[in-house]
């Protein structure tokens, strides 16, 4: 499935060199700068679930509220389906965000307590009186939610402290169908449930996806999970994209470092897929408010070399003969589906430890 | 530490300009004091010259530049009441305020800190029904009509002290009785619910897994977080502090500043009343900024490593928290029970 | 073997717990519950009523002077009911000034904590809601009104413009309306950065309509439960400013002021300064416990405490004493 | 910076390194509900120089476990019956003295979320030293010196200067090693360690987990892991108990368990554990929640959410018995459970019809 460059109308969302600077004010010298998005690229195709891994501070969280508009971009172009929302205002800007919504953390922080599940579910009908006009279409609409993420109507009346975890999270899935989106950004939409509610929910997301063709970004920091339910993933270290690809490329024969040492480093139940040795980093995450030169991660690479603290990492992929193909500037790899920015990356899995021979 | 100083100064020395020119405005607005001064009969001509004399015939800005240009110059004034120089009057009767409150406030922060804990450490005890019924009884009781109780029982019927005046220990007993109960019932609650919320915080848990002793875990772990926000609100009540004395120092005659601003208040002694008002509001300045030093020492989160924002939030979380006036709970329902996890 | 030790306790809350779940139990039924509020309540009404009806009911008699009975003890009938509460320097009956006086406090006091909490709260939620430069300078002005020992200010004030019953609730408000501004302000910061608002904003609801709907509901029953409480504080500076002479001037009548009056009279008639006094404390105590028991009856994380019936309460009292 | 996997100490055990014996502990707590019995009859056995993992979700009992075995109880709950054993001597019949006095020196714990449980106010070296001064007398500078060694032992860069940092200027990384160099100051017997990774991040978990490695190896300490990861307990623990609604459903050697599941619970939560094999399509999920701890049945714990629910799980509930070498589980049907894959087939149908 390839992909060709610019608009194109298989992509609900094209993100290009995203970039957003918070002023932090450190003491008595002032604000400083912290690039919390710096040039972030993204596309997201029809129907699929794309998954943002990384630890936390990497960005991952503001990446989805400037998507949603919460926050204000500095620069870099987003465009949702070919229109650029951050152009829009009034109207136009409150139908585009019908088409956008999201699912958040924790089940117990995204429920008013003082509403029932019914005015929970229907409180985007406030804002958008047009989609259902009359209580009569509401409620139908609000039965027909209900359903679709597996509780009854007599539920529609309680109020959030009488749901479990689970049921809560499939309330605030059924506020995000409310305005029948085109994509769901899901922030970390399992990471507060228990392993057997977290099944539940995944197997939920799934079967609304096959349903209704709505397309995911999946944010979460729990690997396994993300390897479970994504097709393409994408893995961010302080601010930055570092690598992106198919899960299975990506998982089973990650080019970037960072990725081979996170799939080294998270413990596996399966032994046959614990790796031969594992990679553990050094050190802690460097600070976002004063971000290492060139390469970002070069301070707990293993494999950083001078080069890498002097010239920011070009885009690289590794061909079908599994040889490296360095980008140059300006020969543009966008064609290639496997991406990593590295001047070393990893040849292969072996060399990472990652396969046991 | 010092640009944290220089910042703090600068940012409330505006307060202090405000009110300073708005008590100057408005003690003008009260038209001309020649009345009270001058014989009934006076002629209009001995107006002029009383006016002239007290520069009262210039507009309101000419006077206000003089006034504030004799300030740099530390001359206030002087009293049209007395003759005296203004800040001579003033700094006369500071201190008489200053030891008043200064005691009392030591009172009520040392009772509240002991009884609060206590408190605290044994919900629904007597100890706690006894605090939570003194804070409620200060925040309902005026201080002028406790005074005047005060002196008709142990002033006139029992006779143990002196009905005014500030000679001898006695003296002392019943200003100050009237003046600490509304700060020690304020106080007495903030300390217990900040004992309460540190005592159930996870460090204390890792102290006891320490092996160390209940003494050591309220008196060094507990009480060290619980006295940020006491301080805080012994701040803002001793600010409050100064609207008692001043109905105190009425009843009782005691010659503090309080009094010395309703007479000049009553009979228009423009110069005493604003030396009087700036005088308040430096110590109130002076004291707003130990208050911070002294948070800045007890919690570390707000030094200036911390950054302006970090000590403004956690200063906010904490006046936030404690700054509704004394939370009285009835005795039955205050004890913290921890509503259980499995509540249903 | 059943795995919880049922106690008859337990089954009669669960019945509460039942009605509980179908709606709120009434406020009412909460109030009966604590008798402390309940006490509370039923004086803060005889006040309200004996305000309303009560100067009608006494009519000249407050005013009537009657030399023949300067300064009459008081609880002795002989000389007929109005003299119940003994009489004032000029024979006037105390319980007929001090009923009017209520009416006087109330109208002062009333007003002026509502426009407090009015302007206060919603500057105050304004303020937090928007955050940044907004909240700084509010935060500011608040700062500059409580830097400021309000009684002063006030006495300043209503020196310059006359004491009249208008300009004492003017001041007492605008003294009293950071007291507001913090608390809402506080809450409302809390609440602007919850998810579930965060979740309102990304379907596009405008800052007004999320506040409305998410803050002012959570916001108001604290702010009412700070406004009982500052009833009574309100009462206490109205009185302490009749005191001293500026506050409400005769022929009206307060119980500041009475208190005042009877002052030099301390050594031959004690009940002219004391039982205004203690009108004051009666009403600021009630005031007082009413704030309490809304504090909890309105916070629903508490306000399990109010729905157990007595049976529970004696095992909840155990439960307290065994924890020491 | 490549370390080698490690594999599980395969040792006999031997009796005499027995460090901590827990029998029929029952903990209850007092509401004013009832009381409600959060932790029923749970005995197990921790080892010198091996793991043993208490296992569970949220709300089954395995931190107040932890919690009543370091006494550190909140004043509702308290321990009505059993007891545990620490080197033979019975923890719940301690006085506060004896208690104080085994806390470090005997047992150390090791809390979940670094950043609440560090005294805001305190200087790390104070907080590390604090041990020191109360159980071995030591003054001021000593306890600073033997904090600074406590440091550089769990890996924190430069101790000399950071020693007298705050703990809001460490990293959360950096604060868990201080909260475990503080449980192992003493180097105790025990060390109970409830969720140390749960709030970390994947790299920082792995470094953290090799940290607890490392020191329980070099002062052989027997180490209770409190955690609800399967893959945590699958890597680092040598015996798994896993826990439901308070009661102790499967316990024995991890990879015996893990391999081979005798309860169905057990069974559901590998099921549910998302792995490569069924990438894609759903994922068995075990149908319902967890009980609430004051509306758990009488019977069988799990018989709501069990595929093999039948009459006889309702009324008895079952003891845990021999299923394997080692291995014991509290299940009438064990021997049905590793056969079949229980949990899809049957757990559709029990959905379909509990819908």
């Amino acid at each position: 499935m390839n992909t060709t460059p610019g608009g194109n109308a298989e992509n609900v969302l094209e993100v290009k060199d995203l970039s957003k600077t918070f002023h932090v004010s450190a003491g008595a010298a002032g604000t400083k700068e912290l690039r919390a998005l710096d040039g972030i690229n993204l596309t997201v195709r029809k129907g699929e679930t794309l998954g943002l891994v990384g630890e936390s501070g990497c960005g991952k969280s503001t990446l989805a509220r400037t998507l949603m508009m919460l926050e204000q971009p500095d620069s870099g172009t987003v465009r949702f389906e070919g229109q650029d929302p951050f152009g829009l205002r009034g109207k136009e800007l409150l139908k585009w965000r019908r088409r956008v919504q999201m699912v958040f953390q924790d089940p117990f922080a995204s429920l008013n307590a003082r509403m029932t599940a019914g005015q929970i579910i229907s409180e985007p009908f406030a804002t958008h009186k047009d989609m259902h006009r009359g209580t009569a279409a509401k409620t139908k609409r609000l039965n027909e939610l209900l359903d679709l993420v597996g509780l009854r109507a007599t539920d529609a009346s309680k109020s959030p402290q009488e749901f479990s975890g689970g049921q809560r999270q499939r309330i605030g899935i059924a506020r995000a169908l409310a305005l029948d989106p085109d994509l769901i950004i899901l922030d970390e939409p399992v990471s507060a449930l228990d392993l057997s509610v977290q099944a539940q929910v995944l197997n939920l997301l799934n079967d609304l996806q096959r349903e209704l063709g709505v397309s995911y970004i999946f944010i979460s920091h729990d690997l396994s999970v993300v390897r479970h339910v994504t097709d393409r993933v994408a893995v961010m270290y302080l601010g930055r994209i570092i690598e992106t690809g198919t899960t299975e490329q990506v998982f089973d024969s990650p080019l970037h470092p960072y990725t081979a040492s996170l799939m080294s480093a998270s413990p596996k139940l399966d032994p046959a897929q614990r790796p031969v040795q594992r990679i553990v980093l050094q050190g802690e995450l460097p600070s976002p408010l004063d971000p290492p030169s060139g390469c970002r991660f070069r301070t707990r690479c293993w494999k950083a070399q001078p080069i890498c603290s002097a010239e920011r990492p070009e885009k690289m992929t590794r061909n079908e003969s599994g040889k490296i193909v360095l980008g140059m500037p300006g020969v543009g790899l966008d064609n290639a589906e496997h991406l990593a920015e590295c001047h070393f990356p990893v040849s292969n899995p072996a060399e990472a430890g990652l396969v046991r021979t | 530490m010092l640009t944290y100083l220089r910042k703090r100064i600068i940012s409330s020395a505006v307060p202090l300009l405000v009110v300073v020119v708005g008590v100057f405005a408005l003690a003008r607005m009260t038209g001309n004091p020649a009345a009270l001064y001058l014989p009934l009969n006076a002629t209009e001509a001995m107006r002029e010259d009383f006016a002239i004399r007290n520069g009262l015939d210039q507009p309101i800005w000419v006077q206000m530049a003089q006034y504030f240009g004799g300030v740099l110059r530390f001359d206030f004034g002087t009293s049209m009441r007395t003759g005296e120089s203004a800040a001579d009057m003033a700094l006369r009767a500071f201190p008489a305020t200053l030891q008043l409150a200064g005691t009392t406030m030591l009172i009520a922060i040392v009772l509240a800190v002991i009884v609060g804990s206590a408190a605290a450490l044994n919900p629904n005890g007597i100890l706690d029904r006894f605090s939570s019924f003194v804070s409620m009884t200060a925040a309902s009781i005026p201080d002028f009509w406790l005074a005047i109780v005060g002196i008709w029982v142990f002033a006139i019927t029992l006779g143990w002290v002196p009905t005014s005046g500030v000679l001898g220990a006695a003296a002392w007993v019943l200003p100050v009785a009237t003046l600490v109960m509304r700060p020690f019932g304020t106080l007495v609650q903030v300390v217990r619910g900040a004992m309460v919320s540190s005592l159930s915080e996870p460090y204390i848990k890792l102290a006891r897994s320490k092996g160390a002793t209940q003494y050591r875990v309220v008196g060094a772990h507990a009480l060290r977080n619980a006295a940020a926000p006491g301080l805080t609100v012994a701040g803002d009540l001793t600010v409050g502090l100064v609207n008692g004395a001043v109905v105190v120092e009425t009843i009782f005659g005691w010659p503090g500043i309080g009094k010395l601003m309703i007479d000049s208040i009553l009979q228009r002694d423009f110069a005493v009343l604003q030396a009087c008002v700036l005088l308040t509001a430096i110590a109130i300045f002076v004291l707003n900024i130990l208050i911070d030093i002294g948070y800045a020492l007890l919690d570390p989160r707000v030094r200036p490593s911390a950054g302006a924002r970090g000590r403004r939030k956690a200063r906010n979380e904490h006046r936030g928290q404690n700054n509704t006036p004394a939370t009285t709970g009835t005795p039955t329902t205050s004890a913290p029970v921890p509503t259980a996890a499995i509540d249903a | 073997m059943t795995q919880i030790q049922e106690k008859p306790a337990t089954q009669k809350t669960v019945k509460a717990n039942a009605t509980q779940r179908l709606g709120r139990p009434s406020m009412f039924s909460m109030l009966l519950r604590d008798k402390f509020a309940t006490v509370a309540a039923v004086i803060l009404s005889f006040v309200i009523l004996l305000a309303v009806f009560g100067p009608v009911l006494m009519g000249e008699l407050a005013t009537k002077q009657n030399l023949m009975f300067m300064n009459k003890e008081p609880f002795d009938l002989s000389n007929g009911w109005a003299y119940i509460l003994g009489s004032d320097s000029l024979g006037r009956s105390m319980l007929a000034r001090m009923v009017v006086a209520t009416q006087t406090t109330l109208l002062v006091a009333v007003p002026a904590v509502l426009i407090a909490l009015l302007i206060g709260s919603l500057w105050g939620v304004w303020a937090g809601y928007h955050r940044g430069r907004r909240e700084s300078i509010s935060m500011r002005i608040a700062d500059i009104i409580m830097s400021f020992p309000s009684l002063l200010l006030a006495v300043v004030v209503l020196f310059v413009f006359s004491p009249s019953a208008a300009n004492i609730v003017l001041i007492l408000a605008i003294t009293r309306i950071p007291i507001y501004m913090r608390t809402a302000r506080a809450e409302s910061a809390e609440l602007q950065s919850r998810t579930f608002v965060d979740a309102a904003r990304t379907f596009g609801t405008k800052p007004n309509a999320i506040i409305a709907r998410h803050v002012i509901p959570v916001v108001t029953p604290t702010l009412l439960t700070l406004a009982t409480l500052e009833f009574c504080f309100v009462m206490l500076a109205e009185s302490s400013l009749s005191f001293l002479g500026i506050g409400i001037q005769p022929p009206d009548v307060s119980w500041g002021l009475m208190v005042a009056q009877g002052r030099q009279y301390l050594q031959t008639a004690w009940w002219l300064s004391i039982l205004p006094g203690l009108a004051i404390v009666v009403t600021a105590v009630a005031a007082n416990m009413l704030a309490a028991w809304m504090r909890i009856a309105t916070d629903p994380a508490q306000r399990w405490r109010l729905t157990l019936d007595k049976q529970t309460k004696k095992s909840l009292t155990t439960v307290i004493k065994d924890t020491k | 910076m490549m370390t080698e996997m490690r594999e599980p100490t395969a040792d006999k055990a031997t009796a005499n390194d027995t460090v901590l014996e827990v029998t029929g502990l029952d903990v209850d707590i007092r509401t004013p509900r009832g009381t409600v019995r959060v932790v029923s009859q749970v005995s197990f056995t921790a080892r010198r120089g091996r793991t043993l993992a208490l296992l569970g979700e949220s709300g089954c009992g395995k931190s107040m476990t932890a919690k009543a075995i370091a006494g550190l109880l909140d004043p509702v709950a308290s321990v009505s019956a059993g007891r545990a054993e620490l080197n033979g001597v019975d923890l719940n019949q301690m006085t506060a003295k004896q208690r104080r006095a085994v806390a470090g020196p005997g047992l150390g714990i090791v809390f979940q979320d670094a950043l609440t449980a560090l005294n805001p106010v305190y200087t790390i070296g104070a907080q590390l030293g604090e041990s020191f001064r109360i159980h071995r007398g030591a003054n001021k500078k000593q306890a600073k010196a033997e904090a600074i060694d406590l440091m550089r032992r769990v890996g924190i860069p430069e101790p000399e200067t950071r020693v007298n940092s705050y703990p809001h200027q460490f990293s959360g990384g950096m604060r868990q090693r201080i909260l475990i160099a503080m449980a192992v100051a003493l180097s105790p017997q025990l060390l109970i360690a409830d969720e140390p990774t749960t709030a970390l991040d994947v790299t920082v978990q792995a470094q953290i987990m090799a940290l607890l490695h490392k020191l329980r190896t070099e002062d052989h300490m027997a180490v209770v892991l409190i955690t609800h990861d399967l893959a945590v307990v699958a890597e680092e623990a040598d015996e798994v108990c896993v826990m439901y609604a308070g009661n102790v459903v499967e316990q024995g050697p991890v990879d015996t368990v893990f391999s081979n599941p005798t309860h169905p619970y057990t069974k559901g939560l590998l099921d549910s554990v998302p792995s490569d094999a069924q990438r894609g399509e759903g994922l068995s999920s075990i149908p319902g929640s967890p009980p609430e701890l004051n509306k758990i049945p009488s019977g069988c714990v799990y018989q709501e959410r069990c595929p093999l629910v039948s009459a006889i799980c309702r009324e008895e509930r079952p003891v845990l018995r021999e299923t394997g070498v080692a291995q014991r589980a509290a299940c009438h049907f064990s021997e049905k459970v590793s056969s079949a894959k229980v949990s899809t087939e049957l757990a559709n149908s029990f959905e379909e019809e509990n819908r």
